[in-house]
């Protein structure tokens, strides 16, 4: 691959992935307005929001490490992206497998638990405190899920997962092969998204949406950004874990879009769980359902 | 039983009883009388190493050997065990004297414990006492309710 | 004289030096250059780090029958690289302002540097020893010095450095048997007798061998179930002290381990030996022993509001992954175990230097007071971030590398449940560290620490050359797999292969310059983005969203006691303290005995003892 | 539903005309920020009052704001629409200054109920503000007792549209007009009052400084100031 | 090499003279111990000079062995000999302490110590061994207080019961062979000692020796006495007399009883030795004791030691005993002004820094840190105890161990103490010049050892080698061939 190809596609995949992003957080909104009998917002809703935010006069900065803190939050996903391998594109994906991703991740949460800590409010801490222990909670189950696909596939190779997968049509997708495992990941994929009954460390009403109390105008922008991010790489991993990938863009959507669908309807049917019970529920059935698949992975 | 065994038997119990004064009694006068009589079996023991029955005194008169004779050598030793016993006996009736001069009993466990008392006035410590802890490593401060 | 030998004097012409004219106000600069020469005569030595060169001493001692002999290979060059540059960066750190301020508060500078020397001396001998016996005097000359550098500062130090001697005392002791033992078997103190009768040995013997070896080192190492001492010895040490040991002192373990149990013993045997009525093996136990020492250590960690505690708990922790790393014996793994010996030894000197010039300008460390200092001290946030990400493990730092290279051989060797431990240890630690940046240089600024400035250049500056460091090999780590290399090759293990970015891996490899040049961009990306809208207007600390409420500077709403109270709600009750109950229950017992001893002394009937031993002697003796 | 998009707004006479720029394109921009503003409206709903009782319906299925772009939003960062929903006793109106210059601009507010028109039925309290905007420039009053969802949604939409047109610049005014609302604010809680904001610097910072801007009350003001904390930056960015 | 004769006799002769001397001139008198002190040592080494590697027996009066008396002259008897001589004059009460008692009981130690070194005989063995109970009697009570007349008493009495006990001993042993010359009874002893009879009368002369040797379990005199008697007493009793009766108890092993019951005896005592002693030591409080418990648990692991037969035990044994009475002594002295509790020496080193420095240095010797002679020592046991194999020599090694870890524990809580900040009611006192000095003397010596490691553990396995060699012993003395005589 040339060097000019690779440009482009390290170019591409960010932009697709926002552009998709931003799609997802649309549908997100939509299914949530739909479940509770709204109309939702308009097709151009995600837009419309983070043009708002970015264009507000008043940017208010606590500081520099605030400021890093947003540009950690979505340089780290822009990064990310290129380690997706897309139909069509792998990127960078042979460079660093599976488990740099997976640590690719943390540098977002981090940058932003740097910046909200700078804010010094103190609902932002308790916000990250309530996230860093929600991570605790989910990564578990989601790296007996990473360690038995790892295992199974005998690579960590991203691109070469899919292309496995791929190889056998549908029934030699993960989900088929390991189907314990894919729930387990399911699970995970609720708390890594955030999303109720997870999502105590936002808790609005308690502590004024957590992390992002002092974020204001292109400070929420960047996290509108991020989230975005968050929605595709979430979808794009688990289809690549577990639902054979991308052949092509014509599959690769619905599946994606389809991954994400399904914490959304979840989501809305559940109040919060608290942060002891979160992190009691990820410890207890999803992780006795991916050991128990990894079992089954692994003689 | 001949008067070899006899004797033996009687050395033997003349340790016997100076061990039981010895160990039994908690008098202190006692105990060294005990020293004594346990002393003077073990003197009687060495001499009758020497001893052949029937035999007679070590004593070459005119270049005679007698047929049968004791052994000496266990004689002379023992002379020296009973000068040496009774220079110790002599010693231990001194501190005796001493010990009840100052503390005014005979009694080993008063004495223990006086003693015991001395030493530590001497050294300024409290007498032991099995509720005090000792620090494992000196300046150790007590952990804290969820330290580590 | 040989290169070993220049080593050598030059290490102990430091200790005299400094022992000499230790309370000179110079005297730590001329130690840190006395350092760099030592340095310098590593690097003489290069050879070591890339191929199978061999340097012996020209001392040697004949004794009893046995030849005591020193030599440094590949193994010794790159845990002496470490140790060197940690003396060389925590004397330089010791050096400008913190020495004054050391000397103002009543201690003797003069000790304090003698005892680092020392440590460095005598940390050198003990990775020279060419043989069982002055293995054991280079490992007792590391414990007596560390006691000696933990306990100089106070009374406090001195009990926790007691608590550390007697933990010392007792592995070295099965350190001893253990040689002991080797030595009626082979007749010899040698490496080589060693190696030669390995396979003669019954799995017994080896077993009882390897739990005296692995207990005496594991013990230097705080292994679980010996682990208590380490973390506060290490934290009430004096700040470049503490970044001394946390960097290396606890590696000598790791190092003698490597020695003995992988080199001379072999992971062949290793795996031949199982543990009765169960499917575990020799190696599954170092593992498992090493995981359970990346958890339990981490998580008490998480408790701690000590800055100092916080850090020496995760050093106890971090041991977990080296060790973990060495005993998957692959050529991943081990490298990774290895490169972690580096990376933790920068990265952890670091922070224990950012603490100190906390508490140097503050004068705590307590993070339930401190808090808002990246105003103040952004030189020495840097310094903590850079390390928190490298103690975390996360890209772009060094530390990534080598738990990357942990986690990959464990997915390819296929041990799951030693991969979750691993993750577990991970995650913990990315808790207490954000705990410990967030507390101490995040937040509320409190009123007293308005005037606090950055801490002088001498400083700051090696703790950011620590940090470049860190940075560094985390972009280029092959510049340290090139050393591991040589060490696995001269140590038996499988080598990696490898290159300036990173691992070749047939399935799966990493290019950290790849990787660190994509972060980058992306964060370049980001900024780029912030950057293009409008400019952002700085606020203070108090216009700050608190439910409607007024926030004044008096008030504390930092949020920084029971950081994570959900998490620890439900997890708070696992901590059984059993450890601890464990090591006072020996104590109690100890005194008990000793009480009953006493006793035995104390009897009243001073003959009866010799009675009753003359009958039952007497009776024994009849009886036979 | 359909029913409600059709609701009628309210025709108000035409914004001054902007004035030309030069660059046709930034115009262009300009609009379309603007209507993304005007499309994108984050609301912090202060529920003073009872007519905070009105904004659920508002919200929920029946009339569904998010359709609007309406979303409600928890702090005042975030926010970009302030409602205030009902009295305004004095130690609310504290909070209401506080969240408001919190706020990031551009920011509206919207005065729901009589009371915090001319006080409503409670203008013999002695404890209630009676004029909001008194205090701080209101953008939009919704009159009733209590303003049903209806006339809520459509004082929304009155408010988008003077957004998306450019005339929705209350929020200048309290840069501009400092000594007045600051005047205000002092007779109401003394002299001693102060906020964690600094409008002033804010005002500087967004070149809104005009002779109203300061007077005799900043003056107070900067009498009586407490400083709030060690950090500087308060005062450095009034030198500036 | 004739003149030997005068260790024993040259500082008897004189502590009798000493009341006389002393009505003529008193500075003569305090001077003439350590001169006579300073002769015998004298000829002591020029003995050793001369000796070489050699043994020579010395018949007194004419006699010939076997009922003669004999000295018998190898380098282990002549170098405790010397040892006696030399540790005498260094514990000299100088400055007039004690007064002509002192005096002439230290002279009488000298002398009597040196004879039972020397001794070839089994019962002079005994007469000695009752001398020196005797004049340690009359040291301990040295200060002539009420405690330290009772713990004499007590000493006195479990004493007495243990002489008694071995004269018992050497009676049986005279049943057997009719003969209590040590080299004769080296001859006899294989057929005529190896049964029952043996065995008890090894047992009481083990017993009853072991007093002396603070041989467990009839050392419980040992912390009382050490705790009431002036610390140079304790340091003659704790680092002379009990080497030398541990000398004596080496002596019968090696010539008499080389029985393996003998030796799991002897090591079943000194594993129990060293357990209860360390043991106890960790709880003390005050500084005399703790070198008292100390003590016992050291003297334990040279019982160990000299449970392994053959060479290898009695090198061990030797290294450790000789280490021991280089450094007790030296312990002892620094406790002369720091004799009370522990906790009052807390900030003892800002006082005596030297002090402090040698009791450090001493402590790290004790405990076996590399590279101190103690360290080779300990090794040495450990080395010999693991060839042995057997399940309960590896119980005595694990035991020597664990009595290190206890050792460490409790002697730095002391040092720990030592080098805190003192506290504001007053630093504990310092240390007499001339304590101090043979203190640094002796530690000197250590450090001189540290260097001198090679050519002093060649030496010390020469002797071992000569002392296991049972007919070098037997040739040298060449007693007249067995005769019955009846």
């Amino acid at each position: 691959m040339s060097w000019q190809e690779l440009l482009l596609e390290l170019t591409l995949m960010p932009l697709l992935a926002f552009v998709i992003g931003l799609a997802m957080v649309l549908m997100m909104r939509r299914i949530a307005a739909q479940i509770q009998r709204r109309v939702g917002p308009p097709l151009l809703q995600p837009i419309y929001d983070i043009v708002k935010l970015y264009s507000k006069q008043t940017q208010i900065s606590h500081g520099f490490i605030h400021e890093l803190g947003i540009m950690m939050a979505v340089g780290g996903y822009i990064a990310a992206e290129a380690l997706l391998p897309v139909p069509g594109m792998d990127g960078l994906a042979d460079k660093g497998g599976l488990i740099t991703l997976i640590y690719f991740l943390m540098v977002p949460t981090l940058g932003m638990a740097l910046g909200v800590g700078q804010c010094a409010n103190p609902n932002g801490s308790i916000g990250i405190s309530r996230a860093l222990t929600a991570m605790l909670a989910y990564d578990i189950p989601f790296v007996i899920v990473v360690f038995g696909v790892a295992f199974h596939y005998q690579t960590t190779n991203l691109a070469e997962i899919a292309a496995i997968q791929q190889a056998h049509g549908v029934s030699g997708w993960g989900m088929m092969e390991m189907p314990l495992l894919a729930l387990a990941a399911l699970f995970a994929l609720q708390g890594m998204m955030g999303k109720q009954p997870f999502e105590v460390y936002i808790a609005p009403a308690e502590i004024a949406t957590g992390p992002m109390v002092e974020m204001s105008g292109k400070f929420m922008g960047g996290l509108f950004v991020m989230q975005s991010f968050q929605y595709y790489t979430a979808g794009v991993l688990y289809t690549i874990l577990f639902l054979g990938g991308g052949e092509n863009w014509l599959t690769f959507l619905p599946k994606i879009f389809a991954v994400v669908a399904i914490p959304m309807t979840i989501a809305m049917l559940f109040p919060r769980f608290r942060t002891e019970d979160l992190v009691r529920l990820m410890w207890k059935w999803p992780v006795m359902a991916g050991l128990l698949g990894l079992a089954f992975v692994m003689n | 039983m001949d008067m070899g065994t006899l004797m033996f038997a009687g050395a033997l119990g003349l340790m016997l009883i100076g061990t039981a004064a010895l160990v039994l009694s908690g008098h202190l006068m006692r105990m060294v009388f005990g020293l004594a009589l346990l002393e003077s079996g073990a003197s009687l023991l060495l001499v009758l190493t020497g001893y052949r029955s029937g035999a007679s005194a070590p004593i070459i008169l005119d270049g005679v050997v007698p047929a049968s004779m004791v052994d000496p050598v266990p004689q002379a030793l023992v002379l020296t065990a009973i000068v040496i016993a009774l220079g110790v006996q002599a010693l231990a009736l001194g501190l005796v004297l001493r010990v009840h001069r100052a503390y005014g009993t005979f009694e080993m466990r008063e004495i223990r414990r006086r003693m015991e008392r001395d030493i530590c006035d001497q050294a300024g410590l409290e007498l032991p006492s099995s509720n005090e802890v000792p620090e494992p490593y000196p300046g150790s401060p007590k952990p804290q309710q969820g330290e580590y | 004289m040989t290169p070993l030998d220049h080593l050598l004097l030059l290490s102990a012409l430091t200790a005299v030096f400094t022992l000499a004219a230790g309370n000179i106000r110079s005297a730590g600069w001329i130690a840190t250059l006395l350092y760099a020469a030592q340095g310098l005569a590593l690097v003489k030595m290069w050879g070591m780090g890339y191929g199978p060169e061999v340097a012996d001493s020209s001392i040697s001692f004949q004794l009893l029958g046995q030849t005591m002999h020193w030599r440094f290979d590949s193994l010794s060059w790159f845990f002496a690289l470490i140790t060197v540059g940690a003396g060389f960066f925590s004397s330089w750190f010791a050096s400008g302002g913190w020495a004054d301020h050391y000397r103002a508060q009543g201690n003797s500078l003069r000790l304090f540097h003698s005892a680092l020397a020392l440590n460095v001396f005598s940390m050198l001998v003990l990775l020279a020893s060419g043989d069982l016996l002055s293995l054991f005097i280079g490992w007792e000359l590391v414990s007596w010095a560390s006691f000696l550098i933990m306990g100089l500062a106070s009374t406090r130090a001195m009990g926790y450095a007691m608590r550390y001697l007697t933990y010392a005392i007792a592995g070295a002791m099965a350190i001893l048997m253990g040689i002991v033992m080797v030595h009626a078997q082979t007749g010899s103190f040698e490496f080589a007798a060693l190696a030669a009768a390995v396979p003669g040995m019954s799995n017994g013997t080896l077993w009882l061998l390897l739990l005296l070896f692995g207990g005496g080192f594991g013990v230097k190492m705080a292994l679980v179930p010996v682990h208590l001492w380490q973390a506060k010895a290490y934290a009430e040490t004096p700040g470049p002290g503490a970044a001394f040991l946390g960097a290396i002192s606890s590696r000598m373990g790791l190092f003698a381990l490597i020695l003995v149990i992988i080199q001379l013993v072999g992971i062949g045997r290793l795996v031949g030996m199982s543990i009765p009525y169960t499917f575990l093996d020799a190696r599954d136990l170092l593992a498992w022993v090493a995981v359970f020492t990346m958890i339990f250590p981490t998580y008490i960690a998480l408790r701690q509001h000590d800055a100092r505690r916080l850090l020496a708990w995760h050093g106890v922790g971090q041991t977990g992954y080296m060790l973990l790393g060495v005993v998957i014996m692959d050529d991943l793994g081990s490298a990774g175990g290895l490169m972690h010996v580096f990376n933790y030894a920068t990265y952890q000197a670091m922070l224990f230097m950012s603490v100190s010039a906390i508490m140097y300008r503050t004068g705590t460390a307590d993070l339930n007071q401190l808090g808002g200092l990246v105003t103040r001290m952004p030189l020495t946030f840097i310094a903590m971030l850079v390390g928190i990400i490298g103690l975390a493990g996360l890209p772009p730092m060094n530390g990534f590398v080598s738990k990357w290279l942990i986690y990959r051989s464990l997915v390819a060797e296929g041990m799951p449940l030693l991969f979750v431990g691993a993750v577990i240890g991970t995650l913990g630690t990315i808790l207490s560290v954000y705990k410990l940046i967030h507390n101490s240089f995040l937040g509320q600024l409190r009123l007293e620490h308005a005037k606090v400035e950055e801490a002088p250049w001498s400083m700051t500056l090696p703790m950011l050359s620590l940090a470049a460091i860190v940075f560094l090999t985390g972009y280029f780590p092959g510049v340290v797999l090139d050393w591991i290399s040589a060490l696995q090759a001269s140590v038996g293990l499988p080598v990696l292969a490898h290159h300036l970015g990173g691992v070749h891996f047939a399935q799966g490899g990493l290019d950290m310059i790849w990787i660190n040049s994509l972060l980058i961009a992306g964060i370049a990306i980001g900024a780029l983005i912030f950057y293009s809208t409008g400019r952002s207007q700085r606020v203070h600390q108090l216009d700050n969203y608190a439910g409607g409420h007024f926030l004044s500077a008096d008030v504390r709403y930092q949020y920084s006691d029971n950081f994570y109270p959900g998490l620890l709600h439900l997890i708070g009750p696992w901590y059984r303290k059993s450890f601890r109950w464990a090591e006072s229950a020996l104590v109690s017992l100890t005194d008990a005995l000793s009480l009953a001893m006493q006793g035995l002394y104390r009897q009243v009937q001073p003959s009866i003892y010799l009675l009753i031993t003359v009958v039952i002697a007497l009776s024994w003796v009849n009886i036979r | 539903m359909k029913d409600i998009k059709k609701i009628e707004i309210i025709q108000r006479p035409p914004p001054p005309e902007p004035a030309r720029r030069t660059n046709p394109l930034a115009r262009v921009f300009d609009e379309l920020v603007r209507f993304c503003q005007s499309r994108s409206m984050f609301m912090l709903h202060y529920c003073t009052g009872c007519g905070a009782i009105e904004l659920p319906p508002a919200m929920t299925s029946r009339f569904d704001m998010e359709r609007l772009g309406i979303q409600p939003m928890v702090t005042p960062r975030q926010a970009d629409i302030l409602l205030v929903t009902g009295y305004v006793s004095v130690k609310t109106l504290k909070r209401i200054i506080l969240t408001y210059e919190q706020m990031p601009s551009p920011k509206y507010v919207i005065g729901i109920c009589s009371c915090t028109v001319n006080g409503g039925m409670y203008w013999q309290s002695y404890a209630t503000a009676k004029v909001l905007k008194d205090y701080i420039p209101v953008d939009v009053y919704i009159a009733g007792c209590m303003p049903r969802p209806e006339a809520v949604i459509s004082g929304l939409r009155a408010l988008m549209e003077d957004i998306r047109t450019g005339r929705g610049d209350a929020w200048k005014k309290y840069y501009q007009n400092y000594d007045f609302y600051l005047g205000n604010q002092q007779r109401l809680f003394g002299e001693k009052w102060q906020t964690p904001t600094d409008v002033i610097a804010e005002a500087h910072h967004y070149g809104m400084m005009t002779d109203q801007t300061l007077g005799e009350h900043t003056d107070l003001l900067e009498q009586n100031e407490v400083p709030l904390d060690a950090l500087r930056t308060r005062l450095k960015a009034r030198t500036e | 090499m004739n003149n030997l004769i005068l260790l024993v006799v040259l500082p008897l002769i004189t502590a009798f003279l000493l009341p006389v001397i002393d009505r003529f001139s008193t500075l003569a008198a305090r001077w003439s111990g350590p001169l006579v002190l300073l002769i015998t040592t004298f000829i002591g080494a020029s003995a050793w000079l001369q000796l070489g590697t050699g043994a020579v027996s010395l018949e007194l009066g004419g006699f010939r062995p076997p009922l003669g008396i004999v000295l018998y002259v190898d380098q282990l008897a002549l170098l405790f000999a010397i040892a006696v001589s030399f540790g005498t004059l260094l514990l000299w009460p100088y400055g007039n302490r004690g007064g002509l008692r002192q005096q002439t009981l230290t002279l009488l130690l000298a002398g009597s110590g040196s004879g039972l070194a020397l001794s070839g005989d089994l019962f002079n063995i005994y007469v000695f061994y009752e001398l020196v109970a005797v004049v340690s009697y009359g040291l301990a009570v040295s200060l002539r207080t009420p405690a330290a007349f009772a713990a004499a008493i007590r000493y006195l009495i479990i004493s007495g019961f243990g002489a008694a006990l071995s004269l018992a001993g050497i009676a049986l042993i005279y049943d057997a062979t009719g003969t209590l010359n040590l080299a004769q009874l080296a001859q006899l002893a294989p057929e005529k000692l190896n049964d029952l009879q043996g065995l008890s009368a090894f047992v009481l002369l083990l017993i009853g020796i072991g007093v002396k040797a603070e041989l467990f379990p009839v050392n419980t005199w040992v912390p009382e006495i050490y705790a009431t008697a002036p610390k140079r007493v304790s340091a003659l009793l704790a680092g002379l007399v009990s080497k030398l009766a541990v000398v004596v108890i080496l002596r019968l092993l090696v010539l008499i009883f080389p029985q393996p019951e003998a030796h799991t005896l002897l090591l079943v005592l000194g594993i129990l030795g060293v357990l209860t002693g360390e043991l106890a030591a960790w709880r003390a409080r005050d500084l005399p004791r703790v070198l008292a418990y100390s003590s016992i648990g050291q003297l334990g692991i040279v019982f160990i030691a000299f449970s392994v037969p053959g060479e290898a035990g009695v090198f061990a044994g030797l290294a450790m005993a000789l280490h021991h009475l280089l450094i007790k002594p030296a312990l002892f002295l620094l406790a002369e002004r720091w004799d009370g509790s522990l906790a009052g020496l807390t900030g003892a080193a800002k006082a005596s820094p030297l002090g402090a420095a040698l009791f450090v240095l001493f402590s790290l010797s004790l405990l076996g840190i590399p590279p101190l002679p103690g360290f080779w020592a300990k090794l040495l046991v450990l080395t010999s105890l693991a060839q042995m194999g057997a399940a309960l020599y590896y119980t005595g090694a694990v035991v020597i161990m664990l009595g290190m870890v206890l050792e460490a524990n409790y002697l730095f809580r002391i040092i720990a103490r030592m080098y805190q900040k003192a506290p504001s009611t007053g630093t504990p006192p310092g240390h007499g010049r001339l304590d101090l000095a043979i203190s640094s003397m002796l530690g000197a010596g250590l450090i001189a050892a540290v260097f001198l490691l090679a050519p002093l553990a060649d030496r010390l396995q020469g002797i071992a080698a000569q002392t296991v060699d049972v007919n070098q012993y037997i040739e040298a003395v060449n007693p007249v061939p067995t005769r019955n005589p009846i």
